[in-house]
């Protein structure tokens, strides 16, 4: 049959997709799947028969665990977000953009001095405990965190800007009206909101249920540091690692990732069922208006202590880094303040230079990952074709698998000449870590665009071909700019995090392209846990500038497609 | 500590003991892994600079990173030398064929235990291991002088460890408190009673050593167990309020060495760097000002915490020692460590 | 059952003003039509009346209490959006049923309205389909049924016939009154078909630039409007300026300058609006008033002759233009009785305006 | 400029029909209008020409190029969307600037064209407003601007006047036609406003679910309508089945069960359509062509007596309810002139159906 144009552009769009998603995400991961299959060199299904069967009362206690963190982790982020969200795109009031801005921030925070901030936040040492026992002459601390409920807590904080920018984004393409027609028809504004903007948003929350359930499963830092002694999968990886039982690693990777994948394809089911396209007659964007002036400040103050809440870790670090060496080791409060920290970072010549490397290595990723989480996600929502689920899983295996694994995957698939490194070793290179960063944060990007194209009336692209623009002008002049707040904040967010990464960074950073976290990293190793600090403050101020200029240029157009 | 090195320059290098010798041109070039740290890496840069003219570059990351790197990097290997790292680490590369052999100049001054028979890789210092308390929390007198003296209930939910599966110095520790008993008995199981009695009284398995030493200070508990030039070095350096205790019946003594990386792209320089680090001067500028109590017997002028404990070696089997620790502590990992307890901190 | 009261109704967005100084009272079970060009504000007003906009100025009340304020959800209205504003992600059926579910209505007494009135719009086999998969027609007229199931005390119908056929479009109108008479809900009417306006509602009001213009029953708006531009907004019309000259008897006497002649026109509150000292003048004429004929009338008033430039067939009417002089056509209006009545377009014809069916207006103020 | 050939096309969604064996021939230039209940495929169809839906079976060919599979971007065809698919993130002249720019024409010519347009649709003013601050028949306008600017060869305008009021559609069809007649642009156009479809088209396709009734020139379709369906659709008429009795002369002779009377119909092709033997018969005779009188009319065939049920005033005309028996109610239209001219409800009065004016017509088949 002659292929048609549809068909044509279809395969247009899938090969370039195709190629970089086998090449370097499918490729590198076969290595992990076959490993799992190999026992002492052979062939075999022992691994799998070790999991199930000898060491099943572990791992099915750590699976277990996982997927009910992973759950919980999702509810209770999306509690935060999906609120947060709410107020700050549709209540009006003094201060809204920066709080907005305030909102995304738990993900600049590094992650290991973050968690550490937690503690000594909430710990049972930690200030706020303390300070309410002092405060209330109590004989105990009233409460603090540690297992279970720290890693939720933990994983609430860190991943609730997934639920908040995917839902931010999604609200904006709502058309108005149809609450306006649900108010109309006599909702309660707590009916509509659960009948028609939730369900309405369905494909965004989708999509920040499948990242943020996939980042716990794959959870590294938080149930480490917080619970060493709870069982989850992530860590019962890392640890059948470090006892040198690789292929126990590389099967229990591979159970992960089949945890995680059985959850996108529900998720994919899920949402398949309903139509989410905005197809009103003409554009009904007139914003309704709020009277309620109590409700209003009500829900402003509510803002305002979920932001104090929200940045109490940014302080502690901050704390931390002003606290001169020794200056806060048992004491319950901080017993000096200087810069002395900052100036010993400063006296290093060379303190620039992981900042450098890693926001390079972090803006090539993002231009990467923009440009293809585009086309992917397009791909994956407006075009049929055979195989798309199949496509769906490839994108999300580099958010399924932990980042370690991830990492290790690169390598051993990059530690050798092949055709997708273009004949080199990749391995000890520079362009390791982009690539690296660039691969895993493919599935935040796909993912925010789609909740977004999701939305998308088609017949608004139909218009430009009638037009008589070429599918790229279209998708330039159209489609993107009418996306954009979900492709935005999905880039955003993988930037933050890049500039943040650890896991795969420490695999793979070579002395030429060291970046932030490591040099955090070393710092704490040292025990300089102020050093280590103020390098997370210059971390987190300067993601904060990228943030606040990425906003003032890009996203003053992305406020216009309402 | 970054910045004030410079009077504390050791006198130059006395030639004679390179055997490396300047005499051959040096590639300009050596790449150092090392999990030391920025200062005492930094430190050392300088130094090595100033005497050869050849570029270092260091790398500095955990000992466990640096052996999974190794090995990644098999096929084209990037480093040249591996400074610092537990034996039972080095072992593991010697195994797996990462490491190239090297004798160096003061092989003569190193006992046999610090050092690789195959002269794989060499000790250049050693970290005894000992019980660590809260000075603010509790006396001299009343700390436990014995492994055993931990298992006192009155200890109950005092004492932190830091999560012994991805550390070196718990897993030896852990592995020691077996291996004293398998040693005689052959089994396991009296060990994994002590262990089950242990994780009895213990609070909490804190994440990184950090969150150890931070649950410890502020008396979230008031014991641990960990290495003495760390504990020493917290003590002095940081303002932390511990004191460690030897432990009587005898402790496991670490040996962290250096080794030479096989197939290395700069070996001359790497030797010469090899060298340069375990010199006497090193040595006693590693252990007056970063802590380190060096292998080599034949360094005088000491630091008093030194020279002054009396310091009582465990003998252990390293090879059987390494063997066994695998299974040892996936069996503390699956059947003793306490996850309810951990679960129910809130 | 309520009556809907907006006083001085001002509605400003930024610096555009949609609605000025609208003075309205809605008694109880009164169809209500706005009429008015594209952009006069109708929308605006249908919105403050639901509760979604709030009104810059002015007031709300409905029954006498206030409701500027009260937000829409406690309003009891049922609205049509001009945009069908329909949920995408519900079937037809949850479209409809969505507003008896807050209403809790029982499950089976539910599915019994919904499918009634899905009957009623000629919806009931697509009943299970999602809205997306409907026709635009369709699409508004689950819109429709999804207002009308309701049952609200207030009505508002914002074009909401606008895609449908003339029949079906004829058959909803039955069905709207039906309804609106039957429970005497009282219903605000947005439209731009006049034939709609005009047949269904008890009162009009004609908007221009977000003021009313004119407010009284179809009637009166057609057959006395109070200015030109309501005289041409509604229905066709003939307008020409004139002057007025002297009166006689029960005759006004106006002189008409394009037509340079005199008109006269009957002295009845029908045939002569108020007017203010200075209003610009002009006569109004609906072309089905016009008598053409091809033969000589004599002994009457108000005669012209012209030639016909133009004849248009519309179905059951066909207009004929005939031209007067290089400044003035007029359009006539006769009935469609079959191709051999249609005048030829270049014959010369006599023009009578009977003066009981001409009305002097003022030009509207800008 | 360029014919349209649809052959034989078939749409399909899963199950549902939409549009049947389709044969379409749109000559160049040519105004064609396509008329049909909601839901009966017209804007399936029209897509198909624009290219976003491919037929199930059958081609599209412009000027006997073979399009069926060309992507809808080289098509060169304007539309305007039933729902308008403005680009929500443009302003009003960005939207209407969009396919100038595809075309790279220049900066100023540009300006000038947009200018033009948005001046032609009344919405100069609006030139700088984001869509979402448009009343939704500027919205509309914009849609159609945007369309028109191009000066497609095909134009495709799918209820594009549906949001407006007379005046403006009156202004808007002009528009049309103009720029049609101007640069010979092939136009097709769904309406929903019969009045629209006879005036402005050269020929009209009436469609019933997914399949072509007639094809034919406007008089042609209301005045020879080949069967009720069409009758019926295209303007007001008065149905009621017949049987054939017998022929006389020049005349033929049907039985009217309802009436219980003979009926006489002129033999002529006007007068009596085309049908199959075994084919249900009907009378149909449009509302204008009914005298209705209260004298007695004598001499004259086709005459009832009835009592008048209902007066409607719809602005221009007057529709008259006479009924005749219990099953049978006429409807005559007359011109509105003047309330006194109006017949009271109950008033008995003479019905007069000329013979030359019943148009004896076959049911439509299911
Ligand atoms: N995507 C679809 N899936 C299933 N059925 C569809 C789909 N799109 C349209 N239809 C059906 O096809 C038929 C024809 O639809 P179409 O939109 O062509 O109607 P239309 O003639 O334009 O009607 P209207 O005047 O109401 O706009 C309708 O019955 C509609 O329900
Ligand atoms: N959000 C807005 N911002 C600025 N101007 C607006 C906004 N909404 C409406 N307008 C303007 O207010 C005026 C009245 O709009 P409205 O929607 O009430 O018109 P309408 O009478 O319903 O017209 P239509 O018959 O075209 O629907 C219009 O000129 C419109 O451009
Ligand atoms: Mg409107
Ligand atoms: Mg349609």
């Amino acid at each position: 049959m002659k292929l048609n144009a549809e068909n044509r552009k279809t395969l247009l769009l899938l090969i370039p997709v195709l190629v970089v998603l086998i090449g370097y995400v499918l490729y590198p991961s076969i290595e992990t799947l076959l490993e799992s299959f190999r026992k002492n060199g052979l062939f075999s299904l022992q691994n799998y028969q070790d999991f199930f069967g000898t060491k099943a009362a572990a791992n099915l206690e750590a699976l277990w665990h996982s997927v009910y963190i992973s759950l919980l982790s999702v509810l209770l982020s999306a509690l935060i977000g999906i609120p947060l969200a709410y107020i700050f795109n549709r209540y009006d009031f003094p201060g809204r953009q920066f709080f907005s801005n305030i909102a995304i921030m738990p993900i600049v925070l590094p992650s290991l001095v973050g968690v550490m901030a937690f503690m000594f936040l909430y710990g049972e040492a930690g200030l706020i405990p303390n300070a309410i026992k002092d405060l209330f002459n109590l004989a105990e601390i009233p409460f603090s965190i540690g297992g279970v409920s720290g890693i939720l807590l933990v994983h609430a904080y860190t991943m609730y800007p997934y639920f908040y920018m995917t839902t931010s984004s999604a609200l904006n393409n709502i058309d108005p009206s149809l609450e306006e027609a649900a108010y109309n028809l006599g909702s309660s504004k707590t009916s509509v909101f659960r009948k028609v903007t939730f369900p309405l948003l369905t494909p965004g929350l989708v999509a920040a249920s499948l990242l943020v359930f996939m980042v716990s499963m794959a959870s590294f830092s938080a149930p480490f540091l917080l619970a060493g002694g709870y069982r989850v999968l992530s860590l019962q990886i890392y640890f059948s690692k470090v006892n040198g039982n690789l292929e126990m690693a590389a099967t229990q990777s591979v159970i992960l990732s089949a945890v995680s994948i059985s959850f996108l394809l529900f998720m994919r089911w899920y949402q398949g069922r309903k139509d989410y396209r905005m197809a009103s007659k003409g554009i009904g964007a007139h914003r309704s208006e709020v009277s309620n002036s109590v409700l209003k400040w009500c829900l402003v103050s509510l803002g305002i202590v979920a932001m104090i809440i929200l940045l109490l870790p940014h302080a502690t670090l901050l704390i931390l880094s002003l606290v001169p060496e020794g200056g806060w080791t048992w004491q319950t409060y901080p017993q000096a303040f200087s810069l002395e920290n900052f100036r010993l970072l400063f006296e290093d010549p060379d303190i620039w230079d992981p900042v450098k490397n890693s926001l390079i290595m972090s803006a090539l990723a993002c231009i990467g990952v923009f440009i293809f989480g585009i086309i992917t996600s397009y791909a994956l929502v407006k075009r049929s074709f055979i195989g798309k689920n199949l496509l769906d899983i490839l994108v999300m295996i580099p958010w399924a698998l932990p980042a370690t694994v991830v990492g290790m995957n690169l390598i051993l698939a990059f530690n050798q000449a092949s055709p997708f490194s273009f004949g080199k070793v990749l391995v000890g290179t520079f362009w390791i870590l982009p690539l690296a960063y660039f691969i895993r944060f493919i599935p935040l990007v796909v993912r925010s665009t789609s909740a977004v194209l999701e939305q998308m009336d088609d017949s608004i692209e139909e218009a430009a071909q009638n037009l008589g623009a070429r599918w790229l002008y279209t998708f330039r002049r159209v489609v993107i700019p009418i996306i954009m707040p979900g492709v935005l904040s999905g880039t955003l967010l993988a930037f933050v995090q890049a500039v943040g990464e650890f896991p795969t960074s420490v695999l793979l950073y070579t002395i030429g392209n060291r970046p932030i976290s490591i040099e955090i990293m070393n710092q704490l190793r040292q025990f300089n846990i102020g050093q280590a600090a103020a390098y997370g403050m210059i971390q987190v101020s300067l993601i904060a500038i990228v943030l606040f200029v990425a906003y003032k240029f890009l996203g003053v157009k992305s406020e216009n497609t309402l | 500590m970054a910045g004030g090195s410079s009077e504390e320059t050791p006198e130059k290098a006395s030639k004679d003991e390179g055997n490396a010798g300047s005499s051959e041109k040096l590639e300009d070039k050596v790449v150092v892994y090392s999990p030391h740290g920025s200062d005492i890496l930094s430190d050392f840069e300088k130094q090595f600079e100033a005497e050869y003219d050849v570029d270092m570059q260091f790398l500095d990351m955990g000992s466990q990173e640096i052996l999974d790197r190794v090995r990644s990097e098999k096929n084209n290997p990037q480093a040249d030398v591996w400074w610092g790292a537990p034996q039972v680490n080095f072992d593991k590369a010697k195994e797996e064929g990462l490491l190239a052999k090297y004798k160096p100049s003061y092989a003569d001054a190193l006992p046999d235990m610090y050092h690789d028979e195959d002269w794989m890789w060499s000790g250049t210092s050693i970290t005894p291991e000992v019980i660590l308390y809260n000075t603010k929390e509790i006396s001299p007198e009343e700390a436990p002088q014995d492994w055993d003296d931990l298992l006192d209930p009155k200890w109950k939910d005092e004492i932190i460890i830091r999560y012994p599966l991805a550390s070196g110095t718990m897993r030896t520790i852990f592995s020691a408190m077996v291996y004293r008993t398998y040693q005689e008995t052959e089994s396991p199981e009296e060990g994994y009673e002590w262990l089950q009695k242990l994780d009895e009284n213990t609070k909490e398995y804190a994440a990184n050593p950090e969150i150890m030493y931070n649950q410890v200070a502020k008396g979230v508990g008031s014991l641990s167990v960990w290495n003495m030039p760390d504990t020493v070095m917290l003590a002095k350096e940081k303002g932390y309020p511990f004191d460690y205790v030897i432990p009587e019946s005898g402790t496991p003594v670490l040996t962290e060495g250096i080794a030479l990386v096989k197939d290395a792209p700069h070996p001359k320089a790497a030797k010469a760097f090899y060298e340069f680090v375990n010199t006497k001067e090193a040595a006693k500028l590693l252990a007056e000002k970063y802590y380190r109590i060096p292998t080599r017997e034949d360094i005088e002028d000491l630091p008093g915490w030194i020279t002054e404990t009396d310091i009582k070696p465990m003998d252990i089997d390293w090879g059987l020692f390494q063997e066994k620790s695998q299974e040892w502590m996936e069996h503390w990992d699956t059947k003793i460590k306490n996850t309810e307890k951990d679960k129910s901190q809130q | 059952m309520s009556t809907v009261n907006l006083s001085t109704i001002t509605k400003q967005f930024g610096d555009v003003t949609a609605v000025r100084n609208l003075d309205l009272l809605i008694e109880e079970g009164e169809f209500f039509t706005f009429l008015g060009p594209s952009g006069c504000g109708k929308t605006t007003t249908l919105r403050m009346i639901a509760g979604f906009y709030y009104p810059t100025r002015g007031k709300v009340k409905f029954n006498d209490k206030d409701m500027t304020t009260v937000p829409p959800e406690k309003r009891n209205t049922g609205m049509v959006f001009q945009n069908y504003a329909l949920f995408p992600h519900m079937t037809v059926f949850e479209n409809v049923a969505f507003g008896l579910k807050v209403r809790k209505v029982n499950k089976t007494d539910m599915r019994k309205r919904v499918e009634d009135v899905l009957k009623k719009v000629r919806l009931d086999s697509f009943i299970q389909r999602q809205v997306s998969q409907l026709s635009g027609g369709q699409q508004q007229r689950v819109a429709l049924a999804r207002a009308l199931v309701i049952e609200p005390d207030i009505l508002l119908l914002d074009e909401p016939l606008s895609n449908l056929d003339a029949r079906l479009r004829d058959e909803m109108r039955t069905e709207i009154l039906r309804l609106q008479r039957e429970y005497g809900i009282t219903t605000i009417y947005v439209t731009h078909d006049q034939v709609e306006a005009l047949t269904m509602s008890d009162r009009i009001a004609v908007f221009k630039d977000g003021e009313c213009q004119q407010m009284g029953t179809p009637t009166d708006i057609y057959n006395e409007p109070v200015n030109d531009f309501v005289a041409e907004f509604i229905g066709e019309t003939n307008l020409s300026p004139v002057t007025f000259k002297e009166k006689q008897e029960a005759e006004f006497i106006f002189h008409s300058e394009p037509l340079e002649s005199p008109i006269r026109v009957k002295d009845s509150k029908q045939n002569i609006a108020a007017y203010d000292e200075g209003d610009e003048l002009l006569i109004s004429i609906r072309p089905e008033a016009i008598h053409v004929s091809d033969t000589a009338l004599t002994d009457q008033h108000n005669v012209w002759t012209g030639e016909v430039s133009l004849v248009q067939f519309t179905g059951a009417s066909v207009h004929t233009f005939i031209k007067i002089n290089e400044e003035t056509t007029i359009r006539a209006t006769g009935l469609n009785q079959g191709p051999s009545t249609y005048f030829e377009e270049g014959t010369t014809v006599r023009v009578h305006m009977p003066e009981d069916q001409i009305r002097v207006i003022p030009r509207a103020r800008e």
